[in-house]
């Protein structure tokens, strides 16, 4: 299930409902991703997320069957935030279940190094000295790279 | 065609969006931004590099040499930073 | 930190301590094991945890150490049950919390494939036609071997 | 010397612990499993496969070779499935 959404989200809540009721899932992967007060070396006072509405949705869900079709998965969640955010807010929350420990821990970790590359959104930081767009990193092509012939 | 700009090309172009009729000889990507990119000002500084430029036609990635043609929503945006 | 327990803990609680008033965290990774319905093809009724009271926390100690010698962490949590546990049960939470996403990812992973190999459990389960032991895996020799050299 | 057993070599056995004084001898867990395993029935089912057993001393993960002596704690089990 994929939400895009202004608002913060309860991770547990999140969580229970995702494996409530399946007695079949063995292992539940989940990642958060939190606004860090450092860019660089630079103190950040605040993040806007800006994305592109409509084909955020269809990137993730797309995102959301390519994981399903590599991994064995019970279920798939992915919210990511838009808009304001400020240093230790949730922008973004993972989260795979399957029978086995290993579907999960891999399926969540592919999910969170494709959505740095494939997900249309652009960050701008406020610094004190002005405000600047996050460049993409080099790091985070290769981590998407990686999956490419797996499994 | 709808053209949508995002990040700092938006940034740059000042305009989130705009509605175009393109010329002939604009049929794919690549030749609609030079077309943009020919307007200069903001539009020279946001698409003058194409190798910095990502491109979605109707709302799927796509690449500069995609045929491109009338009623299509065309966004053009820097290396996406999600996650 | 490291809690072994009998009575079952609160997901959402649990990260939300890890998080709080840090800004300088960047992602958390963590991982939930749950008690399967299933043993193979059997169904199971039941799954008693015994541990070895003492050695388990000493165990989990080391495991967290070693976790934080490999990658920069700002907190790790694990937190292991014992005792009698029906499916769809919590058995174990590992969270790691890190100021990049690289770090939370692996060492959750490494922490979680170490205690299935390394922390003193072992798991009773209860089926329709009777008690059984549940063996070690030779995947989970395996999967705890890889992190030998890493990183 | 303090025994402690888990697992099913504890069922085996059919008690989770017991304190015990190793005749001469005795003074590595491999001997030590011997010399309880020679007491046949639950001990002889349980350890008479040291393939199959690991060993904690006092607490730490340790190998068949290990030393002990009196006022240790040695822990015998089948591996462990944590997780």
């Amino acid at each position: 299930m994929i939400k895009v959404q202004q608002e913060d989200f309860d991770v547990g809540a999140e969580i229970s409902g995702l494996t409530e009721g399946n007695t079949s899932i063995g292992g539940l992967a989940c990642f958060v991703g939190l606004v860090r007060d450092l860019a660089g070396e630079k103190p950040i006072s605040a993040m806007t997320l800006e994305h592109y509405p409509g084909m955020t949705e269809r990137q993730l869900e797309q995102l959301e069957q390519e994981a399903r079709q590599r991994w064995t998965l019970m279920d798939v969640l992915i919210i990511h935030r838009y808009g304001r955010l400020e240093p230790g807010d949730r922008i973004v929350l993972v989260a795979t279940a399957s029978a086995h420990r290993e579907a999960a821990l891999e399926s969540c970790h592919f999910l969170i190094d494709w959505l740095k590359t494939k997900a249309p959104f652009w960050k701008l930081e406020d610094t004190g000295s002005g405000a600047q767009w996050v460049s993409a990193r080099d790091e985070d092509d290769s981590a998407a790279e990686r999956w490419k012939d797996k499994p | 065609m709808r053209l949508l700009y995002f990040g700092w090309v938006r940034a740059k172009i000042g305009v989130s969006g705009e509605t175009i009729d393109p010329p002939d000889g604009v049929d794919d990507v690549r030749s609609l931004v030079d077309w943009l990119s020919a307007r200069g000002g903001g539009y020279g500084e946001a698409l003058g590099d194409t190798t910095a430029i990502r491109v979605a036609v109707n709302q799927e990635l796509a690449e500069l040499d995609a045929a491109i043609a009338a009623g299509d929503e065309v966004a053009l945006f820097p290396p996406m930073t999600g996650g």
